[in-house]
């Protein structure tokens, strides 16, 4: 049970865990919820800094991506909806739920005492199961970001069932949010003339920058941090930006609604596909061994990745690659969807159309 | 050569790193938003500026050293252009600048005076 | 040594800024707070990258520089049109004036 | 002193899932709740991050030893730890709770839209956010339908 290194790592986890209570009490103390939004946002900026110290990166992007990107857009929706008033509370509803939430905190540290000690090598989690992944990644799968393998193809099926989920709260948003009238898209009138120039043109030169880069993530998914989910999330924020910038209108003309929920169902599609490709090969489903039957894999030159020499596994880079697509599509288009639900609804011309 | 360049490198990240810190503090101190805006979107591109060439000298050339150069060519175009936006949300939605208000310097420092130019909004 | 130190610094000027974020009296100021948080944040990831000598995870800082700018926007949007939808291009000169 | 270093992270997990917690339960207003739900779910994150760390650990991406950084990263640690707990001559965190805490970040933000989107539907139905009016107005609604049998 060896104790924590005492170094600048674990000094900066203390830190930064101590940012994260501060913000925390400070978003129980708040009583407008707009308040509790930004510290939410800060919240995500300090736990992304976090887990770059306890060397999760590719967590650390994915935080990053939805803290910045998408969680704070679709909060400031819901409250633009709801007209965000500000909180009334009293104090006498809030001692019974404070009694509870002590009782649990204590009894849950209390537990928490028999944790392994942090940061300790040979902790069950850290010695049984995740040694031989470490060890045995490379030479299965050939990837070195055992974090995309693992994801990818070990626990393939696992992250399909996620993708699904993914689809569902897009269908569900665009179900409850999606249809009936649109707000009106006209320019807003400035009173002092135009102020956004400095906005376009910086949007106009970021969007394909940061569509590019999502590129990026998705293909380097397995050299270094990155993957789909990440790429996903990316390319909705360029969307969104580009939504935000020119009007909703535009974007729903680039990206029509219809269009973005049938990509988000085609990329389940997809990476079931590659599932029952594999199957047909003769392998189990989502077995990406299978994926290229032998005349193909001979067809692939052999230098096409690397060195020539090294035993190459086709199948898993390509299975993980085409999956992997498969989740860009569905987050990025679900996260689109979503933002077109809250950002297009309004509730005066929905309360005219019902005549409540 | 190599730990001259370390020390260098070392020293532009510790300035960058105080830069930074002189930012934090006028943010704090500065009486209204617009001082505030100010002191914090200057300081957050002037200590990037120094921490991102500190870092540059730290690395040895090469694939790391141009995304250093990407992250402070986006730091630079990004940052300004939200305090603008900030700015000008600010100002249109009826936030005045607190301007000749000095009875705060003649000692009378009653709330009521530090916020009369300052409306809620 | 000296990047530890510089660090440490910007790990004090983000909690001088959080506090900003905390007691900010209106809501520009925690939009300030949360944007400079947001570019600290930028650096202090590159900087650990550099620390803790895995320099090639500038992508994750590289993503925040690109991303960091559109909550600043929404939140601009909202404070000043009440929506997301509407562009920010020039109303048509003819609207203008008797808007 | 050191069991507090050495379960600090557990403590700071615990405090953030009640403070979570608590907002879900004294809140009325529903959105306040989703933030709440989202403090808490995103406390769990940490919570299984912190489990996975091992101390002078790089992150789990395969870094051959000969490299420049593979030889920087070990040059920290004494050879007998990297020897013991090291993968090939380097010392990787554990990556699977890393893969779920990944996911669980994506679909955390979906379910939340999904929860804002019931919210906005309840806020056009009845007109409130605030639970203990819905309450009162779903009453309200109620007895108008008893008598109407």
């Amino acid at each position: 049970m060896t104790t924590p290194f005492l170094d600048a790592n674990f000094a900066l986890n203390v830190a930064l865990l101590l940012m994260l209570l501060a913000i925390a009490l400070a978003v129980v103390r708040t009583r407008s919820l707009l308040a509790a939004i930004l510290l939410m946002g800060v919240y995500s900026f300090v736990v992304a800094a976090w887990l770059m110290v306890m060397d999760a990166a590719d967590v650390a992007f994915t935080e990053a991506v939805v803290g910045a990107g998408i969680s704070t857009i679709v909060l400031l929706g819901a409250i633009l909806l709801t007209h965000g008033e500000v909180v009334r509370v009293n104090w006498r509803l809030q001692v019974v739920p404070a009694i509870l939430v002590l009782v649990v905190g204590g009894v849950l540290i209390y537990a928490a005492g028999g944790l392994p000690n942090f940061g300790d090598p040979a902790s069950p989690a850290n010695s049984h199961v995740g040694r031989i992944y470490l060890e045995t990644t490379y030479g299965d799968i050939g990837a070195p970001n055992v974090v995309t393998a693992v994801l990818a193809s070990y626990r393939g099926f696992d992250t399909l069932g996620e993708t699904t989920v993914i689809f569902a709260a897009c269908v569900g948003v665009a179900l409850m949010l999606g249809f009936g009238p649109r707000v009106d898209t006209a320019p807003t009138v400035d009173v002092m003339g135009d102020h956004h120039v400095v906005l376009r043109v910086i949007s106009k030169m970021l969007i394909p920058l940061i569509v590019l880069f999502a590129l990026y993530v998705q293909f380097h998914g397995d050299l270094g941090a990155g993957g789909g989910f990440q790429a996903g999330v990316i390319m909705a924020v360029a969307v969104i930006l580009h939504a935000m910038i020119f009007g909703l209108g535009e974007t729903t003309k680039a990206f029509r609604p219809g269009v973005m929920r049938s990509i988000s169902a085609f990329g389940v599609v997809l990476y079931t596909g590659v599932g029952i490709v594999c199957l047909v090969n003769g392998g189990g489903f989502l077995d990406y061994d299978f994926l290229f039957t032998p005349q193909v894999e001979a067809m692939i030159p052999p230098g096409l990745l690397g060195d020539p020499d090294k035993p190459h596994h086709w199948g898993q880079h390509f299975g993980i690659l085409f999956i992997e697509l498969g989740v860009l599509l569905t987050v990025a288009s679900t996260m689109v969807s979503i933002f077109y639900g809250f950002a297009g609804r309004t509730i005066e011309a929905i309360k005219a159309e019902r005549g409540s | 050569m190599a730990d001259a360049l370390h020390w260098v490198g070392g020293g532009l990240v510790a300035i960058g790193a105080i830069w930074s810190i002189m930012g934090a503090v006028g943010v704090l101190r500065f009486p209204d938003v617009y001082t505030r805006i100010h002191a914090a979107s200057l300081t957050d591109t002037g200590g990037a500026t120094l921490m991102l060439l500190g870092m540059a000298f730290l690395a040895e050339p090469g694939i790391v050293t141009l995304k250093l150069f990407f992250v402070w060519a986006f730091v630079m175009l990004t940052t300004p252009t939200a305090s603008n936006a900030l700015a000008s949300a600010a100002y249109s939605s009826g936030h005045r600048p607190r301007i000749g208000n000095f009875e705060f310097m003649r000692g009378n420092d009653s709330p009521e005076a530090a916020t009369k130019g300052e409306s809620r909004p | 040594m000296l990047v530890a130190a510089g660090v440490a610094g910007l790990v004090v000027a983000m909690a001088l800024m959080i506090v900003r974020a905390i007691v900010g009296p209106s809501h520009y100021d925690r939009i300030l707070a949360a944007n400079s948080i947001g570019t600290k944040t930028v650096l202090l990831i590159a900087l650990i990258g550099f620390l803790f000598g895995r320099p090639a995870f500038l992508d994750v800082a590289l993503v925040y520089a690109l991303i960091n700018f559109v909550a600043t926007i929404a939140l601009m949007k909202f404070f000043r049109y009440r929506t997301l939808a509407s562009p920010l291009t020039a109303a048509p000169e003819k609207e203008h004036k008797n808007g | 002193m050191s069991w507090l270093a050495s379960h600090f992270n557990y403590v700071i997990v615990v405090a953030l899932m009640m403070a979570g917690l608590f907002i879900v339960f004294s809140s009325g207003n529903l959105i306040k709740r989703m933030i709440g739900l989202a403090l808490f779910q995103s406390s769990t994150g940490l919570f299984y991050i912190s489990l996975s760390k091992v101390s002078g650990a790089t992150a789990a991406i395969t870094l051959d030893a000969g490299s420049v950084d593979g030889k920087a990263l070990a040059s920290q640690l004494d050879p007998a730890y990297v020897q013991q707990f090291g993968v090939d001559g380097v010392v990787y965190a554990n990556p699977l709770p890393h893969v779920l805490i990944l996911t669980a970040i994506v679909v955390g933000v979906a379910t939340l839209a999904v929860g804002l989107a019931i919210a906005v539907r309840v806020r056009e139905a009845y007109g409130t956010v605030e639970a203990d009016e819905i309450e009162a107005l779903s009453r309200v609604t109620a007895e108008q339908a008893e008598p109407a049998r």
